[in-house]
């Protein structure tokens, strides 16, 4: 059941110069799945619209929902002032996230960009719970590897830096071309260049690939219509050659969106 | 206490609805809130055939509201009939299905074929800024106006509601000539049209370059234009324009609206319309209004 | 890095003014900034004859911004080249007078008295909403403003600005009817109509009901009248309304103004010019712009 | 010299309901005079005008403004919510204020009323400062009455309450009427229907009155013409018969001003 509830900021801290690390106290956390995301909302009166964000690790023994984000504009920056004790007003579980199921006996390649990356997190610890094999493959901007000891305690992990000072210089492509890096599944985040690249990759080499996709949003419950992505046959739910993000996405079979 | 309200002969529990095209066909906020507790659900618009609607972005944030450029995108009508009225005659609550159309024709045709349907009226906007083909023209011109809704009556067999746009000179001229092709009830305000540029990359932020202007931040608009445009015609007002709260939605009716809408703000908080419906009975009690229809224009 | 631009001959060290009505005649704000700074001050509207203006209240706040209704109270002109144009030329800034009046008359009456005055341009206001005697009505006719335009600019012997009411439903026509007239540059918005109720004592909140509605709210609204506008006419167009920042000036230039106005942002940080100023001038390093003029209209 | 400055809470209690006394530190507390402003910032970007509320006490040596206001609308409450330690942009400081050098060697009689009472202390602390003899007629709405043992630190003290359950039942002028206050002059501030009172009060009785008036304002700085009151007499500045509340005033001879 969606809602909106207010939650307790339980840590806040700065990963890398403007990402930050967020745990939240909610009733929301039993029913993560990877690949969803919760809204936040900003409480200062100029912004009414909620801030879609991935989730990047649940924990429901203890309540708490992770998400880690870039302080990107006005909202996420002012997001990023509120501490520990003070409330957030969220709205969730968003979006359908990762069939992690049916890819229980694959070979998975989890692919995160940049700020991609952190969505990525909760999929490597849910696939390795059921068992699956697992290889992270991280693209950063430099060598501020955020997440990447958190990556190690659920998989094998590859790296990829644009200066080249960590890791194979280049993209999580060339990283993957580098290392050889094998799987049945891709699974991505990251920004749109990257997510075509990885389209592009998977068909050529055989492979399925399950992107995540970012749009503008306004409801995020697929009320507005706001944030569609075209797709290449009719969709079942507007009856045309689009689809709502928020609900059939965010997590899209590459193949069947028109990026 | 009643909160009753009649528009055009159709009794509403009280006179708290949802903005067109804020709140799909009412399924996506079903699991959010009671939608039996609504005087109405008005639906997003809706025209003959399917509509792809505007390449994205199609919305984004401004300061105390958004603009969206969805570009009507909807199904269509028969899709609509087979899905989503049976879906909200679930529901003890009014059932307005806002049309959309290209032309005098298509609204006809929409019209025509929800007539022997179980809805209770049309909302015809004749106001969308995020059309190309002119749909914002029927509402810029009082003349091609009150054309329209001449035409547009003679084919419907519920009551019909004029949506005017507020990017007019005279709001006044608009509603006079709604008023004169028989209109049964008008609403406003639709978006104002507004811009919003990206500095850094120095393009549009949205795909349409326009987009419709709503939420708080039009509220002063709104209820302005709703005042003039109550006392302008004889015929019921629905207000709307960035209704946040019990407070706002007392104030479009103190201007003159017999009922109000919610938008944007279903957004903000999906429990919006429920707290303006149990904040509207709050200030019935706390004044001793015994009936809402006192406070209907009652500003002074 | 050139910060400089000319409107109608009249070179401005760079694209940053106040707007009239938020500055008075420079005094109150020369003791908290430093007005040499400015490209220019435009003053507070000035008639004929002193004008008292209208009943307090006579401002309120609204989500994101204000109404006001002061009337164009003024000392009028005599008391304006006494006291306020020496007070003015004091500073390396330019000056621009604001006009007012009722009708053509007093706007050349006006003008005429200004002519051999250390000023360097007019504006004239034919959009204020807060005057009863029709002074709106100017500002809402192609056909009435290109003629008041034409009279005006008979009897002006510095450029003339118009300034614009967004209050219509075609900004691009009466953009086309101010050059039509001759006007030598457009500035745009003036505020659009808005009114506030006090849900509590069900009065107007502003004694004359309506007010005019500035702020950082009602940006959209002019980012795209100013596009509009300044991709119908050739003459350069002045951007205002909402400017809070830098970021909000560039949308505008970006937009298509050659300058723009500082207003209601100034009553809640005196410095908002100066930091407007400074802003510009980072995010032409930032961005390696060597003249602003590249900024201008730049959006695609 | 005018300007918004940043100051930081030192102090920020609740005398009664939804009455706050709010301490400030500030630079501008060397220049406050008694019934001069200042304007307080909300910082939520709904709000973007200054909320003015007059100075109630100053303290030069500690850099304290004390301010005591009701949280009357969404910008007071908002204000309320911060603490000690926390900043708030503030402009000042405005208005003209009494003129205390004036009436020196008179008797001086303060009426304030509601959440006109708080103004009048530092008028009392500083009147008795430079020797003048002054007492405090304070209206109440009931028996909450706040600051009065801040007020009999510098005076003597009469109470009233429209309630009637502390001192006399009634207004401030039922309370000088009934224990026969005297006095040469006036200060007064409160609800409009008291000064319009105390006004013809004080023709009646031969006295004069300075009267403190609140109005809608935008600037403060006398810029916007936002805050006029009508005048017996053309203004000096404005050539009409009107004057800024903010700069002319908020003080006025009751004479003056057509209320
Ligand atoms: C499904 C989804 C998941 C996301 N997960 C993450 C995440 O885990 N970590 C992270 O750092 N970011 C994530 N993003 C991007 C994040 O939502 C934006 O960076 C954020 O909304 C920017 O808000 P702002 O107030 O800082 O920017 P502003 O520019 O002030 O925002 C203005 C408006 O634009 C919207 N907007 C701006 N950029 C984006 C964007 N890239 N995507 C969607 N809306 C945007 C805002 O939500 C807001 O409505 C995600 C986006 C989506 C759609
Ligand atoms: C010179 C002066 C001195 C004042 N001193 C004090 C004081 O010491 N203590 C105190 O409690 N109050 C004082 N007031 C009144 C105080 O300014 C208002 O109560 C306050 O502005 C209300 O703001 P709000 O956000 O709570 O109300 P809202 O209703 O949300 O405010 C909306 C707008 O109206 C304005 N407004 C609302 N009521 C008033 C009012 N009565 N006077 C002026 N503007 C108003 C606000 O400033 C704001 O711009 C003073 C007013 C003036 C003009
Ligand atoms: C995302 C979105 C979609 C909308 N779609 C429609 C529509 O299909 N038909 C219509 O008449 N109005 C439409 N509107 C306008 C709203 O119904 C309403 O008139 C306007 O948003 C002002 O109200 P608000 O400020 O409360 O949102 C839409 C508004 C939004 C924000
Ligand atoms: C208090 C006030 C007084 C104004 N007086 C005038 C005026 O005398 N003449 C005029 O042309 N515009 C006047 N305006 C309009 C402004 O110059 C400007 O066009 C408008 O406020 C939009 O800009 P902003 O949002 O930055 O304030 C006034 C605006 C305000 C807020
Ligand atoms: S954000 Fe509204 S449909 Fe997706
Ligand atoms: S508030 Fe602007 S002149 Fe007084």
């Amino acid at each position: 059941m969606k809602r909106r509830l207010r939650s307790v900021i339980t840590e806040h801290k700065e990963l890398a110069p403007h990402i930050f690390s967020l745990k939240l106290k909610t009733e929301m956390s039993a029913e993560a799945v990877p690949g969803q995301f919760i809204g936040i909302y900003p409480k200062d009166g100029a912004r009414i619209l909620m801030r879609p964000i991935s989730i990047c690790d649940s924990d429901a023994e203890t309540g708490e929902l992770r998400m880690v984000y870039r302080a990107a504009g006005k909202g996420t920056a002012e997001i990023s002032g509120y501490g520990a004790g003070e409330s957030l007003d969220i709205l969730g579980m968003l979006g359908n996230g990762y069939d992690l199921e049916a890819v229980k006996e694959k070979k998975v390649i989890l692919l995160g960009g940049g700020i991609g990356i952190p969505p990525m997190l909760y999929s490597a610890k849910r696939l390795k719970e059921q068992g699956t094999e697992v290889t992270a493959v991280l693209g950063y901007a430099d060598s501020n590897t955020f997440l990447k000891e958190d990556f190690e305690k659920y998989c094998t992990v590859q790296i990829a830096s644009m200066e080249g000072s960590v890791g194979t210089k280049g993209t999580v492509i060339d990283a993957m071309n580098e290392n050889g890096t094998e799987g049945d599944v891709i699974f991505a985040c990251g920004p749109m260049p990257m997510l075509k690249a990885v389209k592009s990759y998977a068909a050529d080499h055989g492979m399925q690939a399950f992107i995540s996709l970012e749009e503008r949003m306004a409801c995020g419950v697929g009320a507005c219509l706001g944030c569609v992505v075209k797709t290449r046959e009719v969709d079942h739910h507007t009856h045309v050659k689009n689809t709502r993000i928020c609900v059939e996405g965010p997590v899209f079979n590459a193949e069947d969106v028109d990026i | 206490m009643n909160t009753k309200v009649e528009l055009a002969g159709i009794e509403l529990k009280n006179p708290v609805m949802t903005a067109s095209g804020t709140f799909g066909s009412g399924a996506e906020y079903s699991e959010m809130i009671d939608i039996g507790r609504l005087g109405a659900v008005v639906t997003k618009g809706v025209a003959n055939v399917p509509w792809e609607g505007n390449p994205s972005p199609r919305v984004t944030e401004v300061y105390g509201g958004m603009l969206n450029a969805i570009g009507l995108q909807n199904p269509g009508v028969d899709v609509f009939i087979e899905r989503d009225i049976p879906f909200l005659q679930k529901f003890d609550t009014k059932i307005i299905v806002n049309v959309c159309g290209h032309t005098v024709e298509e609204y006809i045709e929409t019209v025509e074929r929800l007539n022997d349907q179980p809805v209770d009226m049309y909302e015809i906007n004749v106001s969308c800024p995020n059309v190309k083909q002119g749909a914002l023209a029927f509402g810029q011109d009082p003349h091609v106006l009150e054309e329209t809704v001449k035409a547009v009556k003679a084919a419907a067999k519920k009551p019909v509601i004029i949506k005017l746009s507020p990017n007019v000179t005279s709001i006044r001229d608009m509603a006079i000539a709604a008023e004169a092709g028989g209109a049964d009830v008008i609403s406003l305000i639709n978006t104002l049209i507004g811009m919003k540029i990206d500095i850094n990359r120095r393009k549009f932020v949205l795909a349409n370059k326009t987009g419709g202007f709503s939420g708080p931040a039009v509220k002063p608009v709104a209820v302005h234009m709703v005042y003039e445009a109550s006392h302008a015609v004889k015929i019921p007002v629905i207000g709307m324009g960035g209704i946040a709260d019990a407070d706002d939605a007392i104030e479009f009716i103190l201007a003159g609206a017999s009922a109000v809408s919610v938008g944007t703000m279903n957004f903000s908080d999906p429990e919006t319309t429920i707290k303006v419906i149990d904040g509207i009975e709050a200030y019935m009690k706390k004044y001793h209004v015994e009936d809402i229809k006192e406070l209907v224009g009652a500003v002074s």
